[in-house]
C-alpha cells in the first residue's frame, strides 16, 4: 500500500475527477429543465451552467475583504475534490477506486466537513451579516439531518460489518435484491430523508435561500470565486450521490450505471422539493429529530436482531 | 404553658429515675473499703483522731487543695466581675442613673443593739473561728468550717459597720501567702515525706494532743486564713461592688 | 409510727435529698429571675449534699473521730464512712464558689440591662 | 535539697501543678509590688508548664516509663494519684501549648487585671488536673476549678450579650457537674472506691439499677460537657460572644480535658458506646448541617468546635467498639491536634480582625499574610493534606471501612463536606476584595500565635506521615517548593516565573524519573504540558501575588501524584492538587465563588475516591493501587466508587455544573493550565482504575457500560450547552467538558483500542486546549473584553492568533487530515466493535453539534466586522504564542504521523490489555475499516494545493483590491455601527427555538435546591437555640432522661 504510483494515480482520479463535475455540471442543468417544466416554463439550455463557469471565471472584478476570504472557495473546492478521492468511484475498478485506500466510510463522512469549515470562514471575513446567518442556519439544520444519517450509517455498518465503503459495495453485488434498499429498506429510508436535508432544496433550503438574493454564504463571492464555489456544487452534489449509491444502491460497475442510479436518487430529492414549501431552520430540526430518527433508530434495532450474531 | 407541662413531665421522669435509685437503695451495714481503711490504718499513719481530717487533709489533700483553689478563684471571679468600672472608660451598659446610686451611700447605719453585739462577739467568733481550726485534727472541725466562722465575723462586721474599712491588701496578702505556703507545705511532703501534700513531715507527735498528726494542723491554719479572708472578701465585694482598688 | 421507724434513717435522708434537687431543678427551669433561679441552684445543690450524706451512713454509725468514745481496735465497726463527709465538704465549698460567681454574673447582668428576667437574655441565638 | 526540688517536684509532672498553683496564689501580690512583675511571673508558669509537659512526654516517647504520681505517701486506692502516660502526656502538653500561645494572644486583655492572670493559670492547671487525675471524685473538682475560672474569665468583658451568655452557660454546666457528683456519689455506694482504676477493675460490682443510673449521670453529664446536640445553645452563646482567647480556650483546651475524662471513664461504660457513638455522630453531622446558615464568625467556629468535638467523640467510640485502641494515638490524637491548632488559631485570627460579619471579611482580601493563616488553619481544620487532620481522617476511614462501617463513613465524609463548605464560603468573603471595606491594620505580635499554630500544624502533620511510615521526604516536595517560591513572592511578576519553572521542572524529573508505562506518559502531559503551558504565565506583568507558588505546588502534586504507588499517596497528592488548584482559581478576576463551587465538587469528589479506596482496603487490607484488582466482590462497588469520583472532577454529566464558572473566572493563562493539564489527572485517575479494576473479566461490565452513557451523555450536552455562549471562555469551558466525556466513553470501552483512543484524545485535548486557552487569554489581554459578540474582525490585528486558534479548532473538529479526526476513528471502531451501537450515534451527533461552536468562535470573534475601538490593536504577546506554536507543530507531526504517538500509548496498555493495533504500512487498520494517516494528509494537501493553484492563477489577471470594511453589498455605505452589523449575539436563536429545551439548567436548578434544603434543614435543625437559658437547660434534663429511655433504663 505504501508503494502507491502516486502519479498514474492522480492521474486516474483527474479523470474520474472531470468526468464527475462535466456530470454534475449536466444533472444541475437537468434539475432546473425539469424544475422549469413543472413550473410551466422552458428553463435553461443544457449549456448554461458550463458557460456560467466560463463566464464567471474570466470576469475582472477582483476584490478582497482578507485571506481568509481568498482561501475560503479553495477549501470549498478542495473539499469537494477530497471527498470524491476518498470514494471509490465504479466497482471492480482500480482506475477509478481513486485514494479510497486512505481511509474509509468514517473519513469520507467528516472529510464533508471539510469545504464547509473553510467556506464558512472565508464567508465569514467577508463581514457580511447575511453570510453568518445562513453559515449558522446551515450548520445547525447539517446537525439535524445527520442523526437519521448517521444512525443508518450504523445500521449498514452493523450490516456489512466492515467500514470500508469497497467492501460495502462488494457485499452488495450480486442482483439488485441484495441492495441495501431491499435489506435494510429502514436504513434506507432515514438516509434519504437525511438526503433531502444534505441537499439544500426545499423544503431545506432556507441557509441557501436561493430566491432572496443576496443570502447565504456565497453572498459576497463573485467573479472567479463565484465560478469555483459553482463547480463545487455540481461536483460535491454528484459526490454526495455518488456515495448514497454506493452505501444504499448498490454501487456501480460503470459510469452509464452510476449516472442512471444518481440521478434518480437525486430526482427524490427534487420531486419533494418541488411538491413542499420552505421549512424554517427549528422546524427543519425539528421535523429531523422525530420521524427521520425514528426510523434510523428503527433501522439499528433492525439491523441489530438481523445481523448481528 | 405548653413548656411547662413538658418541663414537668421531664421532671416527672427524671423522679422515675430517682425513684428507681431510692427503691435500689440499701443502707450500709459495714464500711467501704475505702472507709474500712481509714478506719483502721488512718490513726496510726496519720496521728489524726479525726478520720475526716486525716482523709480532707492527706489522703484525699489533693481535693482539698483543690478546694482552696475553687474558693481562691471564685473570689478573684467575683472580684473580677464586680471590679470598679472606671470612669474614664465608657462602658457602653452602664446608664446614667447607675452612677448617681453608685456614688451615694445607700447602706442604712444598722440599729445600736446590733452594732454593739458585735463589738462585743467579733473577738470571740473570731477567736472560736481559730480554735475550730486549730483543733480540726481532734475534733469536729477544721480549716473550712474555722474559715467560714471568721467569715461570718466579717459578716457581722459589714452588717453593723456598712461603712467600715477592710483591707484589700491585708486580705490579698494573706490569701496569697496562705495559700503559697499551702503549696509550699505539699511540696516539703514530696522532699521531706513520701509524697505531696504528706502531713508526715513533722512528727506525728502524741496522738491525741493538739501538737500532733504532723502538718495537718498547719495546713488547716493556712486554710483557716485563706478561706476566711476569701469568704471575707467576697462579702465585702457584694456590699459594694464598686470599691476598691484593681 | 412502727412503718416509719422501719425506714432506715439514711433513706428518709436520700429521698429528701433527691426530692430537694427535684424541687432546685424545677426552680431553675421554671423561674424566670434569674436570682430565683440561684435559689434553683442552691437547692439542688443542697440535695445532693444530702444525699451523699446518706450514703456515707453506716447503720448505727456514729462520728469517725477516734478517741476515747471510739476506740481504735472497734473503729471499723462503729463509725461512719470519713469519705462522704470529706467529699460533701468539698463539695460544699465549690458549691458555694458556683453560687457567688453566679451571682455576681446576675448582678452584672442586673446592672448593664436592668432586668433578671432569663427570658429577656435572648439575643445570641441559632 | 534544692535538687530534689527540681528533679523530684519541679521537672515532674507534679510540677504543672505545683508551678501554676504557686504562681496563681503569688500572682496577686506580685501585681501589687509591680505589674509587669506579675505578667512575666505568669508567662514564666506558663511556659513552665509547657516544658515540664514536654520534657517528660519525649522521656516517655523515648521509652520511660508512665509517671504515677502519688500523693500523701499513701498508695491508691487510698490515696488519690495522677497520671502522666503517653495519651496524658500528649493531651497536656497539646493543651499547654494551645493556652501560651492563647495568653499571648489574649495579654492586652489579660494584663489588665492580675485575677485574671491568676484565673487564667488555674484554668489551664484545671484541664491539665482532669487530664491527668485518676480519682473520680478529684475528677469533678478539677472540672469544677476549670468551669468556675471559665466563667469568671467569660465575664471579663462584661458587655449585656456576653454576661448573658456567661449565666446560661453556667446554668448548664453546673446542672450537668450536679449530675455528676451525684453519679459519682453512687458508683462510690457500690464501688466502695473513688480511684477510676480500682473502680474499673471492679466493675462487676457497679451494677444493677443504681450501677446504671450512677454510669449514666457521670457518663451524660461529661458528654453534656462537650456540648451534644441539642444541649448545647448555652455553649455557641458563649463561643459567639466571649473573647476570642477565651473562647479559643473553651474550645480546644476545657473541651480536650472533659474528652479525656471521657475516655477515662469509657472501660465503665461498654453498655453505653453505641449511644455514645450515635451522640458525637449526630452532634458532628448536625452542627455542621446548621453551620451553613451561620454567618457571624465566632458562632461558626463555635459550630464547628462542636462538630469536631461530636466527630472525636465518635472515632473514640467507634475505635473501641472496633478493638482497635493501639490506633488511639494516630486517629483521636491526630483529630485531636488537628482541631486544637487550627480551630484555636481560626479563634485567634477572629479575634485580630474583629469582623464579626462573615461578609465583612473582605477586609482581609489584600492582606495575603492573614489570608494564607486563614487558608491554612481552614484547610488544616477539613482535614486536607498536609496537616495532622488529613492521616487521622484515612487511618479513621480504613478502619471504619474494615469494619464494614459505611454509614458512619458516609457520615464523616458528608459532614466534612459540609464543614469545608461553610468554612471555605467564609474563606472567600475573606479572599473577595469590596473597596468598601477599609483595610485593618494589624499588630505583628498578635499574629504570632496564629503563626505558630499554622506552623505547629505543617510540622505535626509531617510528623504522623513520619508515624504512618509515608514516604515523606519526596511527597513533601510540592509543599516545600511553594514555600521556596513564597520566600520571593515580593518580586516583580515576570521574574518569579523562571524560578517556578526550573524548581518544578527539576522537582518533576526526579520524581518522575523511573515512571513507566503510563506513569510515564501522563508525566510528560502532566509536567511537560504543564511547564510549557506555564510559560505563557509571564505575559502578564502584574505582582501575581502567590500565584507562582501555588502553581509550584499543583504541578509537583502532579507529579507526586504519577509516583503514587499507595492510594494513601495517591489520596495525598490529590488533596493537595484540589487544594492548590481551588485557591488559584480565586485568584481569578471573579474566581472566588466559581472557587467554592469548585471546591466543594472537588473535595465531593475526593470523598467518592477516598471511600473507594477504604472499601478496597477492607476488601485486601493493602493500601497498593496495584493491588487495586484483588478486591474480590468489592470489586464492582471500589470501580464505581473511584469512577464517580474521578468523573466529577473531570466535569461529568450531571456534575458538570462548577466547571464553567471555574474555568470561566480563572486567570485565562491558568485556566489553559486547569483544561489542558489538570483535567488529565482525572483521565489519570480514571486510566488507573480502569486498568486495575475496569478490565477484569470478574467485575460485571455494568459499570463501565454506565460510565460509557455518563460519557458520551457529558460529551452531547457539553457540546450543546457550548452552542449557546456568549462568553468566550465558558464555551471553551464547556467544549472541554464535553471533550472530556468522549475519553470517559473511550476509558469506560475497557478495551485496548478504546484506550488507545482515550489517550489519543488525550494528548490531543491537551494540545488544542491549550492552544486555545492561551489564544483567547491573548484576545482578553489586547480586548479587555471576555463577550464574543463585543469582538470581531480581530483577524486584521491578530491574524497569527488567528491561525493558531483555527488549527487548534480544526483539530479539535475531527475533520481530517488534523490529529481530531484519528481520535474520533478510532473511538468510533471501538465503539462498534464493542457494540455501543446507540453510544456511537450520540457521539457522532454531539461532534456534528461542536461545529457550531466552534465555528462561533472563529466566525464572531476573528471575521465579521471589526469594531472601531479595535482598530489599533496589535498581536498577543510573544510570549504567549510560543508555547501554542510548540502545540502547532506537535499537532502537525502527529497529525501526519500518528504512528509516533500511538506506539507508545499501545505500549504503555499492553500490559493490561492485548494489543490489537494492526499497522499496514502506515495505515492503521481495524476489524471494519483502515487509516492511512501520512496518505490522508497527502491527499488533502494535493486537492488543497489544486483550487488554490487554480485561483493564483486566475488571480493573475486580477487587480486584486483591498475594500473597506463596509464595502459589501450595501454598496459601501455603512449601514450602521459595526455592533449592528456583526452578526453574532445569541448566534444560534433557531437552534435554541428548536433544541434549546435540552439545555435548561436543570443540574445546576438541582443542586441549588440541594443547597437550599441544606440550608432549610439546617434553619429546621437550629430552632431549639431560642437563647433562652432554661430552653438549653432543659435540654440537658431532657438528655438525662433520654439515654436513661434510650439504653433500656426502664427495663434495669
Amino acid at each position: 500500500m505504501t508503494d502507491i504510483d502516486w502519479l498514474s494515480k492522480a492521474a486516474y482520479f483527474s479523470l474520474t475527477l472531470l468526468i464527475v463535475t462535466f456530470y454534475g455540471l449536466l444533472v444541475t442543468a437537468f434539475i432546473y429543465r425539469l424544475i422549469a417544466k413543472v413550473q410551466g416554463r422552458i428553463g435553461i439550455p443544457y449549456r448554461q451552467p458550463f458557460i456560467n463557469i466560463l463566464k464567471n471565471i474570466f470576469k475582472r472584478t477582483a476584490i478582497s475583504h482578507g485571506v481568509m476570504f481568498y482561501l475560503g472557495p479553495v477549501f470549498r473546492l478542495a473539499g469537494g475534490i477530497g471527498t470524491l478521492a476518498f470514494i471509490p468511484v465504479i466497482y471492480g475498478s482500480e482506475m477509478f477506486s481513486n485514494f479510497s485506500m486512505a481511509g474509509d466510510l468514517f473519513l469520507v463522512i467528516y472529510f464533508m466537513f471539510f469545504g464547509q469549515l473553510g467556506m464558512a470562514l472565508g464567508a465569514g471575513e467577508s463581514g457580511h451579516p447575511y453570510s453568518a446567518i445562513g453559515i449558522a442556519r446551515g450548520l445547525s439544520q447539517m446537525t439535524a439531518y445527520e442523526v437519521p444519517f448517521v444512525l443508518a450509517v450504523i445500521a449498514i455498518v452493523i450490516q456489512y460489518d466492515t467500514l470500508s465503503l469497497t467492501e460495502i459495495v462488494a457485499a452488495q453485488q450480486g442482483g439488485w435484491q441484495n441492495w441495501t434498499l431491499f435489506t435494510n429498506w429502514l436504513a434506507v429510508l432515514a438516509a434519504m430523508l437525511a438526503f433531502l436535508g444534505m441537499t439544500g432544496y426545499s423544503p431545506f433550503d432556507i441557509f441557501l435561500a436561493p430566491q432572496e438574493i443576496p443570502i447565504g454564504p456565497p453572498t459576497e463571492f463573485h467573479s472567479a470565486y463565484l465560478s469555483m464555489l459553482q463547480t463545487n456544487r455540481a461536483l460535491f452534489g454528484a459526490t454526495k450521490l455518488i456515495l448514497f449509491m454506493n452505501l444504499f444502491f448498490g454501487g456501480a460497475t460503470g459510469w452509464i450505471e452510476l449516472m442512471i442510479k444518481t440521478l434518480l436518487i437525486y430526482l427524490v430529492a427534487i420531486i419533494v422539493g418541488v411538491a413542499f414549501p420552505r421549512f424554517r431552520v427549528e422546524q427543519a430540526i425539528r421535523f429531523f429529530f422525530k420521524i427521520p430518527t425514528l426510523i434510523g433508530i428503527m433501522a439499528i434495532v433492525y439491523a441489530q436482531m438481523v445481523f448481528v450474531s | 404553658m405548653i413548656k411547662r407541662l413538658f418541663i414537668f413531665m421531664m421532671l416527672l421522669l427524671l423522679a422515675l429515675i430517682f425513684f428507681k435509685l431510692a427503691s435500689n437503695y440499701t443502707e450500709n451495714t459495714q464500711l467501704s473499703k475505702l472507709g474500712q481503711y481509714y478506719a483502721e490504718k488512718g490513726p496510726q499513719e496519720l496521728g489524726a483522731p479525726n478520720l475526716v481530717t486525716a482523709v480532707v487533709v492527706t489522703y484525699r489533700g489533693l481535693d482539698t487543695l483543690g478546694e482552696v483553689t475553687v474558693l481562691f478563684i471564685s473570689a478573684a471571679g467575683v472580684g473580677l466581675l464586680l471590679r470598679r468600672t472606671r470612669r474614664k472608660q465608657d462602658d457602653e451598659d452602664l446608664e446614667q442613673g447607675d452612677r448617681a446610686e453608685e456614688t451615694a451611700g445607700v447602706h442604712k447605719p444598722a440599729s445600736e443593739i446590733v452594732e454593739t453585739a458585735t463589738e462585743l462577739l467579733l473577738p470571740m467568733v473570731i477567736l472560736f473561728g481559730i480554735y475550730v481550726f486549730l483543733n480540726g485534727h481532734l475534733s469536729p472541725g477544721g480549716g473550712f468550717q474555722g474559715g467560714a466562722i471568721i467569715a461570718s465575723g466579717t459578716m457581722f462586721l459589714l452588717l453593723a459597720l456598712p461603712e467600715s474599712h477592710i483591707s484589700r491588701l491585708l486580705i490579698a496578702t494573706i490569701e496569697s501567702l496562705s495559700g503559697f505556703s499551702y503549696v509550699v507545705v505539699g511540696v516539703l511532703g514530696v522532699i521531706l515525706a513520701g509524697g505531696f501534700l504528706d502531713n508526715r513531715i513533722m512528727d506525728l507527735g502524741t496522738y491525741g494532743s493538739l501538737f500532733s498528726a504532723g502538718a495537718i494542723p498547719l495546713i488547716y491554719v493556712f486554710v483557716g486564713l485563706k478561706v476566711g479572708f476569701e469568704l471575707s472578701a467576697v462579702l465585702d465585694r457584694f456590699r459594694k461592688e464598686d470599691t476598691g482598688p484593681l | 409510727m412502727s412503718i416509719i421507724a422501719d425506714i432506715p434513717v439514711s433513706l428518709i435522708v436520700l429521698c429528701s435529698g433527691l426530692g430537694l434537687i427535684l424541687i432546685g431543678l424545677w426552680g431553675m427551669l421554671t423561674q424566670r429571675n434569674m436570682i430565683r433561679m440561684i435559689v434553683g441552684f442552691s437547692l439542688t445543690d443542697t440535695g445532693i449534699h444530702m444525699v451523699m450524706v446518706s450514703i456515707g451512713y453506716v447503720t448505727g454509725g456514729t462520728a469517725p473521730i477516734i478517741n476515747d468514745a471510739v476506740p481504735m481496735a472497734e473503729a471499723a465497726s462503729r463509725i461512719v464512712d470519713p469519705v462522704p463527709s470529706a467529699l460533701v465538704l468539698t463539695a460544699i465549698v465549690i458549691g458555694l464558689g458556683v453560687t457567688a460567681v453566679m451571682l455576681s454574673f446576675a448582678v452584672r447582668i442586673y446592672k448593664a440591662r436592668k432586668t433578671l428576667m432569663i427570658d429577656e437574655c435572648t439575643e445570641s441565638k441559632w | 535539697m534544692v535538687s530534689t526540688l527540681i528533679n523530684d517536684v519541679l521537672l515532674q509532672p507534679l510540677g504543672i501543678y505545683v508551678i501554676a498553683l504557686g504562681a496563681g496564689f503569688l500572682v496577686p501580690l506580685f501585681n501589687r509590688a509591680h505589674r509587669g512583675s506579675a505578667i512575666l511571673v505568669f508567662l514564666a508558669a506558663l511556659a513552665a508548664m509547657v516544658a515540664i509537659s514536654g520534657i517528660n512526654l519525649i522521656a516517655i516517647m523515648n521509652g520511660a516509663a508512665p509517671v504515677d504520681i502519688e500523693t500523701a505517701g499513701i498508695a491508691p486506692p487510698f490515696s488519690i494519684n495522677l497520671r502522666f502516660g503517653l495519651y496524658e502526656g500528649g493531651f497536656v502538653l497539646a493543651v499547654n501549648t494551645a493556652a501560651i500561645l492563647a495568653a499571648l494572644h489574649l495579654l492586652p486583655l489579660l494584663k489588665q487585671h492580675a485575677s485574671a492572670l491568676l484565673l487564667y493559670l488555674i484554668l489551664v492547671m484545671g484541664i491539665n488536673g482532669m487530664i491527668m487525675t485518676r480519682d473520680l471524685f478529684n475528677l469533678f473538682i478539677f472540672i469544677e476549678i476549670t468551669s468556675i475560672a471559665t466563667y469568671a474569665l467569660i465575664g471579663i468583658e462584661r458587655t449585656g450579650s456576653v454576661l448573658a451568655a456567661g449565666f446560661k452557660y453556667i446554668i448548664a454546666t453546673s446542672i450537668a457537674s450536679s449530675f455528676f457528683l451525684l453519679g459519682t456519689i453512687f458508683i462510690y455506694y457500690q464501688a466502695g472506691t473513688l480511684n477510676i482504676d480500682d473502680i474499673i477493675a471492679h466493675r462487676h460490682l457497679v451494677q444493677g439499677p443504681v450501677g446504671f443510673i450512677a454510669c449514666l449521670f457521670v457518663l451524660t453529664s461529661l458528654l453534656i460537657e462537650l456540648k451534644p446536640y441539642p444541649a448545647n445553645g448555652w455553649g455557641l452563646d458563649v463561643y459567639e460572644t466571649a473573647p476570642s482567647g477565651i473562647a479559643s480556650l473553651i474550645s480546644v483546651g476545657v473541651s480536650a480535658g472533659v474528652f479525656f475524662a471521657v475516655y477515662k471513664i469509657l472501660p465503665l461504660m461498654a453498655d453505653y458506646m453505641n449511644s455514645i457513638a450515635l451522640i458525637g455522630g449526630i452532634t458532628f453531622l448536625v452542627s455542621n448541617v446548621i453551620g451553613l446558615k451561620q454567618i457571624n464568625v465566632k458562632r461558626l467556629l463555635g459550630y464547628s468546635s462542636i462538630g469536631q468535638m461530636g466527630l472525636l467523640t465518635l472515632a473514640l467510640a467507634l475505635l473501641l467498639q472496633l478493638d482497635a485502641s493501639s490506633l488511639l494515638p494516630l486517629i483521636v490524637g491526630g483529630l485531636f491536634i488537628n482541631h486544637l491548632l487550627a480551630k484555636a488559631g481560626l479563634f485567634w485570627l477572629a479575634g485580630i480582625i474583629n469582623r464579626s460579619d462573615i461578609h465583612d471579611w473582605s477586609a482581609i482580601a489584600q492582606r495575603p499574610g492573614l489570608l494564607f493563616l486563614l487558608g491554612t488553619l481552614i484547610a488544616a481544620l477539613i482535614g486536607l493534606p498536609p496537616f495532622p487532620g488529613f492521616w487521622a481522617k484515612w487511618q479513621l476511614v480504613m478502619l471504619l471501612a474494615d469494619g464494614g462501617e459505611y454509614a458512619w463513613i458516609s457520615l464523616l465524609l458528608v459532614g466534612s463536606l459540609l464543614e469545608a463548605a461553610y468554612l471555605f464560603r467564609w474563606f472567600s468573603h475573606a479572599r473577595a476584595a469590596d473597596e468598601n471595606h477599609a483595610n485593618i491594620s494589624v499588630n505583628f505580635w498578635q499574629t504570632t500565635p496564629v503563626f505558630i499554630a499554622a506552623l505547629l500544624l505543617f510540622g505535626t502533620g509531617y510528623g504522623m506521615s513520619t508515624v504512618m511510615h509515608f514516604n515523606a521526604t519526596y511527597m513533601f516536595l510540592p509543599i516545600v517548593a511553594g514555600f521556596v517560591l513564597l520566600l520571593i513572592d515580593g518580586v516583580h511578576g515576570r521574574l518569579k516565573d523562571l524560578p517556578m519553572l526550573v524548581i518544578v521542572a527539576a522537582g518533576g524529573y526526579w520524581l518522575t524519573r523511573d515512571l513507566e508505562g503510563i506513569n510515564r506518559l501522563f508525566s510528560y502531559l502532566l509536567i511537560g504540558g504543564g511547564l510549557l503551558v506555564s510559560i505563557a504565565a509571564m505575559y502578564r506583568n502584574d505582582a501575581r501575588k502567590g500565584f507562582y507558588p501555588l502553581l509550584a505546588i499543583l504541578l509537583l502534586s502532579l507529579a507526586t501524584l504519577l509516583h503514587s504507588k499507595t492510594s494513601l499517596e495517591f489520596f495525598f497528592s490529590w488533596e493537595l492538587m484540589t487544594l492548590s488548584s481551588y485557591l488559584l482559581v480565586t485568584l481569578g478576576r471573579e474566581g472566588v465563588k466559581p472557587g467554592l463551587r469548585y471546591l466543594l465538587f472537588s473535595l465531593g469528589s475526593a470523598y467518592f475516591i477516598f471511600t473507594g479506596f477504604a472499601v478496597h482496603y477492607a476488601a485486601t487490607g493493602s493500601i497498593e493501587i496495584a493491588s487495586l484488582g484483588a478486591s474480590g466482590d468489592t470489586m464492582g462497588l471500589v470501580f464505581s466508587l473511584l469512577a464517580i469520583g474521578f468523573v466529577i472532577k473531570m466535569g461529568g454529566f450531571g456534575v458538570h455544573v462548577w466547571l464553567p464558572d471555574a474555568y470561566a473566572e480563572s486567570n485565562d493563562d491558568f485556566t489553559a493550565i486547569l483544561s489542558a493539564v489538570i483535567s488529565k489527572a482525572g483521565v489519570f485517575g480514571l486510566i488507573i482504575v480502569a486498568a486495575n479494576l475496569g478490565v477484569r473479566s470478574d467485575i460485571g461490565l455494568d459499570p463501565a457500560y454506565v460510565l460509557g452513557w455518563i460519557g458520551i451523555l457529558t460529551a452531547t450536552f457539553g457540546a450543546l450547552m457550548a452552542v449557546f455562549q456568549e462568553d468566550i471562555k465558558r464555551l471553551v469551558a464547556y467544549s472541554s467538558m464535553g471533550q472530556l466525556g468522549y475519553i470517559v466513553t473511550g476509558i469506560a470501552l475497557m478495551s485496548h483500542l478504546g484506550w488507545v483512543s482515550a489517550l489519543y484524545m488525550t494528548v490531543n485535548h491537551f494540545l488544542f486546549k491549550g492552544i486555545l486557552f492561551l489564544s483567547i487569554a491573548g484576545i482578553i489581554l489586547r480586548t479587555n473584553e471576555r463577550l464574543m459578540y463585543k469582538m470581531g474582525g480581530l483577524i486584521k490585528n491578530m491574524p497569527v492568533t488567528f491561525v493558531f486558534t483555527m488549527i487548534a479548532i480544526i483539530a479539535m473538529s475531527g475533520v481530517p487530515p488534523l490529529t481530531g479526526f484519528g481520535g474520533k476513528w478510532m473511538l468510533f471502531n471501538a465503539l462498534m466493535d464493542k457494540g455501543w451501537h446507540w453510544i456511537a450515534a450520540l457521539a457522532f451527533f454531539s461532534s456534528a453539534v461542536a461545529f457550531l461552536y466552534m465555528f462561533r468562535l472563529l466566525q464572531t470573534v476573528f471575521l465579521g466586522q471589526r469594531k472601531l475601538e479595535h482598530r489599533e490593536l496589535r498581536e498577543a504577546p510573544i510570549i504567549l504564542l510560543v508555547p501554542q506554536f510548540v502545540m502547532i507543530v506537535a499537532i502537525m507531526i502527529i497529525s501526519a504521523y500518528p504512528k509516533l504517538l500511538l506506539d507508545p500509548l499501545s505500549v504503555a496498555i499492553d500490559p493490561w490489555l492485548a494489543n490489537t493495533l494492526v499497522w499496514n504500512g502506515a495505515a492503521l487498520q481495524t476489524h471494519y475499516g483502515y487509516w492511512n494517516a501520512p496518505m490522508i494528509m497527502m491527499v488533502v494537501g494535493g486537492v488543497w494545493m489544486v483550487p488554490l493553484i487554480l485561483l493564483l492563477l486566475m488571480s493573475l489577471t486580477f487587480r486584486i483590491q483591498k475594500v473597506e470594511q463596509f464595502n459589501i453589498v450595501y454598496a459601501a455605505e455603512r449601514p450602521n455601527r459595526p455592533e449592528d452589523t456583526h452578526f453574532a449575539y445569541n448566534f444560534f436563536a433557531h437552534y435554541d427555538r428548536a433544541l434549546g429545551f435540552l439545555v435548561r439548567p436543570r443540574a445546576t436548578a438541582f443542586w441549588n435546591t440541594v443547597v437550599e434544603w441544606s440550608h432549610t434543614l439546617g434553619s429546621t435543625l437550629r430552632v431549639f437555640y431560642n437563647g433562652n437559658g432554661q430552653t438549653y437547660a432543659l435540654f440537658i434534663l431532657i438528655y438525662f432522661v433520654a439515654m436513661f429511655l434510650l439504653n433500656g433504663g426502664l427495663g434495669q
